[in-house]
């Protein structure tokens, strides 16, 4: 260590992305220094732009997988396998860079790309929504990206001093964007909340955390994960906190219940942009966090998480599901939407499986879409009838059918109906809950049954949309065929990922695949080729006199 | 007893972490809360030095996660009474019994 | 299935031949033309909309005609070809998608394309002065597309899924005129009644599926409810399941084409339905959509047409008799004139699907054919009756117009001899194969089909007569409808008469007959191509001969006897045809008296388990709602309580999990 | 430092240990909440105490600059600018015991199993007292200091030149990071204090507001001198590593 500072700098390349949009941060930041008056115009274009360098860096950074791909030219087949039909032999090891705290695998990609995808749809509906209520409009730019930042840095970070500052640059740039509007005592309420709640969970991490180094004396993950093999026979208690404490924190991120209890007041009171951005961008980044810590680090100590996260998914799609049947306002109503699908999400993560991870994986891209066009919609209903409670958006088809449309599309998908996006991401989820095995099988009954009691609360906003008869605010609407660009936008993708699912799955399959075969204590076999949904397939010989006169 | 070791010290992060979590979780007035949460950090600070002072000499990565936090911890404090200011213009009152329109 | 790559033709055919999906796509362009092009002007003018509609129909039907010509040089005739992708392939799911194409497809492609092209052109002098001009012609290409996308449907999936957009576009198009509240209603009803047979149609798909599930999974399997790949997993039904299931799976789905073919019991939707604009009668109700259901039960049939199968056969051929034969009475009595169509056509559509159940695909494939030429022609003459009578459909008001209208006449009188079946007209030479089949396999349907024959021939001719001749009873002039009306009229009447003789290999013996290019596919019951069966034909003459002459009596000016002698005197077959069966008071029997007892005993059930579990479950869903928006109080210091607490208890739960 | 005598060593991690829990009660018992303030600095020279005693000098004297001076001077800002009756608890009606007395059960369950957790014997591992192996047997120091980087390091400048090279070697993205989090962190503040923005103006909220403007200020810088702490923690590893 005293041999003078000898860096490699190829770890630059890899963080072009984070690089691109550091500089746009900065660039905001003159921007706004500069200008007297702010212009939101100016800054929101300047922050998409600095987004789409940065997703242009990452597509960029294909770099090393297009060596990978020229060195496995079977990946051409894998990833075009929707029309050719092949299998992928190996999938590469990661890279790691900077003395192995960053790790350049196909999650870190994903995870990242997934994070700039959902900001740049959230910037242009940002604005829209903000300068109807603030004058300030540069520094929320800049907060937003930063709060990416963090959450870029999460999706790379194999290092826990590494990961723990990617949470909070998220973390502390989301309580300051929860309270922007800091003149309403709602917003405000809500990021001092958000503060406090946080600020607990963060200890309780660190707290867990400190025991991890205690325990193997290192903050690299690969280390760790090392470190803590020689524990996993063991049963004490310190191992059970240490994972518990950060299973809190983790879970509070993804408003799992009983940690989710912040979710409905902080995204009824921050701006919905920024409760838009919570419930996408930052959630994403926590899946990162989960799979890092969980599918990784912890994987040796499973039976103790394990069986915990799952009474905890499926306590959170009750919860959840439950309590929106109650809710008169349609954030909050999202708001117990998010917590129920969190539950969801987490179910693939839990079995521990190359297909459970994959299918999170997908739903998170479907989520991504679905529930950031919801987020649009009621925000641009907001903007028109300056409420979102149920009762005055009734009759509203009239008025506006483009948003009436695009928000209907979007519910059908989160409450998973066919031909949508939400639909084959609950599909192929509980498809692959039922293959890791059958004891999962009371997961998929509690899944069922919080789907259909869900169905109630999805079309209940359109029944009253479609059917109801017009409310006051809504009478006094001109009307308007507009549909905003990021809600087309969303509904559209919502609609493309369902029809073109595989496409998707084969890259999220890959993912899943490299991060399981590069954890060390559990190998991946193989998936089975043929995984059924409820009927044994026949075996060779019955599939030959089947099909032996094609 | 008075021979001290590490496990004192871990105990001692123990307590001053119960304490805070304490205040955090009963105080009324909005700035002890901050306060106290910033005494469960600290605790996690006397775990790391603890840690990496009698278990991990190989190098002080324990140090530098606590130096991390102590940063991060400084300007969440500060953030943290920003909003309360912000908050206490809407309300008058630091009172944590005032903060609960949002509910339901 | 041939593989289009395995072809040897040069690259061009290939291409011809795998753009095939083409021909449907045509009209969705048009549809997304006039439906989201924001241009202002020239393409909003309405020469220029219906320009666009009808073109993208010749489009279609050129490529289609390209695509026959390729299909024909390089492979032959009767074999199947097609192209599907991988859509979904996960697991053990292979769901696919594309395009297949087979000699019944292509008759269908020819039938909708040259339809709907003449009805396009027709429709823009019906429809000039409706301010909704542009829609119309939108909704029209959108029905367009969908159902060439159902014939080119290689699954039954893909199938499924067209089939719904071609009943949500019907939909679209009966209820046009939303502003009457009779269209809108009419509308609902078309939807709801389909809605019941696509629920069994989905139903019997899904268990179809399901029991099958070990044949289309696995490497090697098909894509799923392919086409080519049904009679083996008929078999597989069949074989692993027995008949009974089997004939219920195959019923279940025989529903999609009860409602869709308007057969009893769901037909009262399609009557209603000529509320809609005439030209919509003349393209869904005579031409396309009932035809769908004819054409799902054709594609069907290597799973009814097998060994063990002759129970769903037979349910088909007797549905479709009973339908032919009822819907023939209540026409008899009809005074509006496209309701006496409709039920004609619903009539026609019963021997159709009567034909499929007596195993003779060709003959009624060849009766679909030719009764969307004639039909579709009549209902576009009533349509210029209609127009030339501003707006009026009841006949008892007409009279006379062979002076006025005599182009119209002349089509009529020319379709009214085609559906009769009068000899060398093309209704002839299909009703008579359907005919003969029915004498060959069941004489009961057989006596069916020739009386329903003979009514045929009265309702239609008494149509005529009464609106036709005699002298005008209406109160405004009639007039002749404009030339973009009338040359559509002129062209369909071309194969209302020359189709059948072309076709049937009786005359023209240098070109196949129908029989020889559409064959059934894996056929059981192999229906011979027939040659005309003297007695059979004598005796349908003769009965349609009957049927003419009672209505000559009766309806022609010269008026030999009087209706009303009849009417009195069979008073209770009149008030029973002219209520239509009482099947609309049946089905509102159902829904008030049925429904509302059926309500009271299962409110009074519900009444007595409250406290049992649907009321506990629904009750304990509510109060546990109630209970846990207690817990969020707004108090933060709350929220953090029950994380500690939930921490504290989970840690208790793993010590718990380790101490077992 | 490593070689100060045992017993010495013993004396003050008592004595710091019964003021820093003293102290911490103080904070949050004490009825006026400056008073809180003044003890959280207490606190926290205590804890700055037991950092120097775990062999840990520039974190004791970071822990007192940004924490013992930057912290406490915002806490105190915040007091005057919040609380109309500083030296008293904000009024209200009274709370039912039960808002104290659960949150006493719920933390002193968690704090007991925490310690019972980390005081239960390993059973596999031969040690007496858990899970973490003490290896401070009478030569440990002998051999750490001739084996062990960090040790020798701690003996050279207090560690200060290896948390340095730590700092801008392997820690480097999560270095800048934390100064990107600062300045948004700082921006932020600065946003949610101010009274106005100059855009703001002709919307201004009127009434109620005790303070003047001149004080949210002084928050603000105050909330910057934290963050700015900070960066001067920073700066000094910075010279640190220049200097070498």
């Amino acid at each position: 260590m005293t041999d003078g500072l000898v860096l490699d700098t190829q770890f630059l390349k890899f963080l072009l992305p984070e690089l691109c949009l550091t500089i746009g941060v900065l660039m905001v930041m003159v921007l706004t220094i500069a200008k007297t008056r702010h212009n939101a115009d100016e800054h929101g274009a300047l922050a998409v732009v600095s987004m789409l360098f940065s997703l242009g860096a990452l597509a960029l950074l294909g770099y090393n997988f297009k060596q990978f791909v020229d060195t496995n030219p079977s990946l051409i087949v894998h990833l075009s396998q929707p029309f050719l039909g092949g299998t992928l032999a190996n999938v590469p090891e990661p890279e790691t860079f900077l003395y192995a705290t960053i790790r350049g695998d196909f999650l870190s990609y994903m995870i990242r790309g997934l994070l700039l995808l959902g900001l740049v749809v959230i910037i242009p509906f940002s604005t829209k929504y903000l300068e109807k209520r603030t004058a300030i409009m540069g520094d929320y730019y800049l907060l937003v990206m930063g709060a990416t930042l963090g959450g870029m840095v999460l999706a790379l970070a194999n290092d826990l001093i590494l990961l723990f500052v990617g949470l909070e640059t998220l973390s502390i740039t989301s309580y300051i964007l929860a309270g922007y509007l800091r003149r309403q005592r709602a917003s405000a309420e809500a990021s001092f909340k958000y503060l406090v709640y946080g600020g607990v969970a963060t200890a309780f991490f660190l707290f867990g955390t400190s025991l991890i180094y205690g325990l193997t004396g290192s903050t690299n993950l690969q280390e760790v994960t090392q470190g803590l093999l020689d524990y996993s026979a063991m049963t004490h208690p310190t191992l059970v906190l240490m994972v518990l404490m950060v299973m809190a924190t983790v879970l509070f991120k993804l408003s799992i219940a009983p940690f989710q209890m912040w979710t409905p007041d902080v995204y009824e009171g921050a701006p919905t942009p920024v409760a838009a951005f919570l419930s996408v961008v930052s959630k994403t980044a926590a899946f990162a966090l989960l799979i890092r810590m969980f599918s990784y680090a912890f994987l040796g100590f499973a039976d103790i998480w394990q069986p915990v996260m799952m009474l905890l998914a499926v306590v959170s799609m009750i919860v959840g599901n439950v309590v929106a049947l109650k809710q008169t306002s349609l954030k909050r109503l999202l708001a117990y939407s998010t917590i129920a699908h969190a539950g969801y999400m987490l179910l693939g993560i839990v079995v521990l499986s190359v297909d459970g991870l994959s299918s999170t994986l997908y739903y998170l891209l479907a989520y991504l879409f679905m529930n950031l066009g919801a987020f649009a919609a009621v925000l641009y209903v907001e903007n028109a009838i300056g409420s979102d409670q149920l009762s005055d958006i009734s009759g509203l088809l009239g008025k506006r059918p483009g948003l009436v449309l695009g928000l209907s599309v979007c519910l059908l998908s989160l409450a998973g109906i066919p031909i949508t996006a939400g639909f084959f991401a609950k599909f192929f989820l509980f498809r692959a809950v039922i293959a890791a095995g059958n004891e999962h099988m009371w997961l998929i009954l509690f899944a069922l049954l919080t789907s259909t009691i869900s169905l109630y609360y999805y079309l209940n906003p359109m029944r009253l949309m479609i059917v109801g008869e017009p409310s006051k605010v809504v009478e006094g609407l001109a009307p308007s065929s507009d549909t905003p660009m990021p809600l087309t936008l969303a509904t559209v993708a919502t609609i493309v990922l369902g029809v073109w699912a595989s496409i998707f799955l084969n890259a999220t399959d890959l993912t899943a695949r490299q991060l399981l075969a590069s954890s060390p204590p559990i190998k991946v076999e193989p998936p089975a080729v043929s995984q059924h949904l409820l009927i044994p397939a026949p075996s060779h010989q019955d599939q030959a006199a089947l099909h032996g006169h094609q | 007893m008075l021979d001290v070791g590490l496990y004192h010290y871990l105990i001692l992060a123990v307590a001053l972490f119960s304490i805070g979590l304490y205040g955090v979780l009963a105080s009324r007035n909005a700035i002890r809360v901050l306060m106290s949460l910033e005494l469960m950090l600290n605790a996690v600070n006397i775990n790391l030095v603890a840690f990496n002072n009698y278990l991990h000499l190989h190098d002080l990565s324990g140090q530098v996660f606590s130096i991390f936090i102590l940063t991060v911890s400084a300007a969440e404090a500060s953030v943290g009474l920003a909003v309360l200011i912000a908050l206490f213009r809407r309300t008058h009152s630091a009172d944590m019994e005032q903060y609960s329109i949002l509910q339901g | 299935m041939i593989e289009p790559n395995s072809l040897v033709g040069n690259s061009v055919q290939f291409e011809t031949l795998s753009n095939v999906w083409m021909v449907a796509i045509y009209p969705l362009i048009a549809f997304a033309i006039i439906m989201f092009g924001r241009w202002q002007g020239f393409l909003k003018t309405k020469p220029v909309t219906a320009a666009i509609v009808v073109l993208s129909t010749l489009m279609s039907f050129l490529h289609t005609l390209g695509v026959f010509n390729v299909y024909k040089e390089i492979i032959g005739i009767t074999p199947t070809i097609g192209e599907t992708f991988h859509w979904l392939h996960v697991g053990a799911l292979h769901m696919d998608v594309g395009w297949m194409l087979d000699p019944t497809g292509f008759m269908m492609l020819f039938v909708v394309t040259v339809v709907s092209a003449l009805i396009q052109v027709y429709t823009y002098g019906y429809m000039e002065e409706d301010p909704n001009f542009h829609r119309f012609y939108a909704y029209l290409a959108l029905f367009n597309f969908s159902m060439l996308a159902l014939v080119l449907a290689p699954n039954l999936v893909q199938m499924y899924m067209f089939w719904e957009m071609v009943g949500v576009s019907s939909y679209l198009l009966i209820g046009f005129w939303v502003s009457r509240p009779s269209a809108a209603s009419a509308a609902v009803k078309a939807f709801l009644m389909n809605r019941v047979g696509d629920f069994g149609l989905l139903v019997g798909l899904l268990s179809f599926t399901f029991l099958t599930w070990a044949f289309w999974s696995g490497d090697a399997a098909p894509g799923l409810l392919s086409f080519p790949a049904l009679g083996k997993a008929s078999e597989y039904l069949m074989l692993h399941h027995g008949t009974a299931i089997f004939s219920i799976v195959g019923l279940l789905i025989f529903l999609g084409p009860v409602a869709k073919s308007a057969q009893l019991p769901l037909h009262t939707w399609l009557p209603d339905a000529m509320e809609g604009p005439t030209p919509i009668s003349a393209l869904i109700h005579a031409a396309t959509m009932v035809a769908a259901g004819v054409f799902l039960i054709a594609r069907m049939y290597p799973m009814y047409n097998m060994p063990g199968g002759e129970m769903i056969m037979t349910v088909i051929a007797w549905v479709g008799g009973l339908t032919a034969v009822v819907a023939a009475t209540i026409a008899l009595t009809q005074f509006d004139i496209k309701k006496a169509l409709a039920y004609s056509t619903m009539s026609q559509l019963g021997y159709m699907v009567m034909a499929m159940g007596l195993g003779a695909y060709a003959a009624g494939l060849f009766h679909l054919m030719t009764h969307a030429f004639f039909k579709a022609m009549l209902f576009l003459a009533s349509g210029s009756v209609i127009h030339g009578c501003h707006h009026e459909q009841d006949m008892r008001r007409m009279g006379g117009l062979h002076k006025t209208m005599p182009i119209t006449a002349w089509v009529y009188l020319i379709g009214t001899i085609a559906i009769t079946g009068v000899l060398p007209f093309s209704g002839f030479w299909s009703k008579d194969e359907i005919v003969a089949a029915a004498f060959s396999h069941q004489t009961l349907l057989y006596y069916i089909a020739v009386g329903t024959a003979g009514l045929t021939a009265f309702y239609m001719f008494r149509t005529y007569f009464m609106t036709f001749t005699g002298q005008y009873r209406g109160h405004h002039e009639a007039h002749e409808s404009p030339l973009v009306m009338t040359l559509p009229l002129i062209l369909l009447a071309i194969p209302s008469i020359g189709i059948g003789w072309l076709l049937s290999g009786f005359f023209v013996t240098d070109f196949p007959s129908f029989a020889t290019l559409i064959t059934a596919p894996a056929s059981f019951h192999h229906h011979a191509a027939h040659h005309i069966n003297w007695t059979v034909l004598g005796t349908s003459m003769v009965v349609v001969m009957g049927g003419f002459a009672a209505a000559f009596a009766m309806y022609s000016p010269m008026r030999l006897l009087d209706p009303a002698l009849f009417v009195n005197g069979a008073k209770p077959l009149y008030t029973l045809f002219s209520n239509k069966w009482y099947w609309d008071e049946f089905y509102s029997f159902i829904a008030r008296q049925v429904y509302l007892t059926v309500a009271q005993v299962s409110a009074w059930f519900d009444k007595a388990v409250i406290d049992g579990l649907v009321g506990l479950s629904a009750f304990s869903v509510n109060m546990s709602a109630s209970g846990l928006r207690q817990l969020q109080n707004g108090r933060v210091q709350s929220y953090l309580l029950v994380f500690v607490l939930g921490l504290l208890l989970l840690s208790a739960y793993t010590a718990v999990q380790w101490l077992n | 430092m490593i070689e100060t005598s045992p017993l010495l060593q013993q004396l003050a991690f008592w004595i710091l240990a019964a003021v820093m829990l003293a102290s911490a009660i103080g904070i949050v018992f004490h009825r006026s909440i400056v008073y809180s303030a003044l003890f959280m600095l207490v606190a926290f020279m205590a804890i700055a105490g037991v950092f120097a005693l775990l062999n840990a000098p520039f974190l004791a004297a970071a822990q007192i600059m940004v924490y013992g001076v930057g912290l406490t001077i915002v806490m105190i800002f915040g007091i005057m600018l919040t609380g109309d009756q500083p030296f008293r608890d904000p009024a209200g009606k009274e709370r039912s015991v039960w808002y104290a007395l659960l949150p006493l059960a719920v933390v002193a369950g968690l704090g007991g199993v925490l310690s019972l957790a980390i005081l239960k014997p390993a059973a596999s591992l031969n040690a007496t007292n858990g899970l973490f192996v003490a290896q401070q047997t009478a030569d440990f120091w002998q051999t750490a200091l001739q084996t062990l980087p960090g040790a020798q390091a701690l003996l050279e400048d207090g560690g200060l030149s290896h948390i340095a090279m730590l700092l801008f070697s392997k820690y480097l993205l999560a270095f800048e990071l934390a100064s990107v989090l600062l300045l948004l962190a700082m921006v932020g503040a600065i946003l949610l204090a101010l009274r106005t923005f100059p855009e703001e103006e002709q919307g201004a909220v009127t009434g109620g507001a005790l303070q003047a403007d001149g004080a949210t200020k002084a928050l603000s810088a105050g909330a910057g001198s934290v963050a700015g702490a900070g960066q001067a923690a920073k700066e000094v590893v910075q010279s640190a590593a220049g200097a070498k």
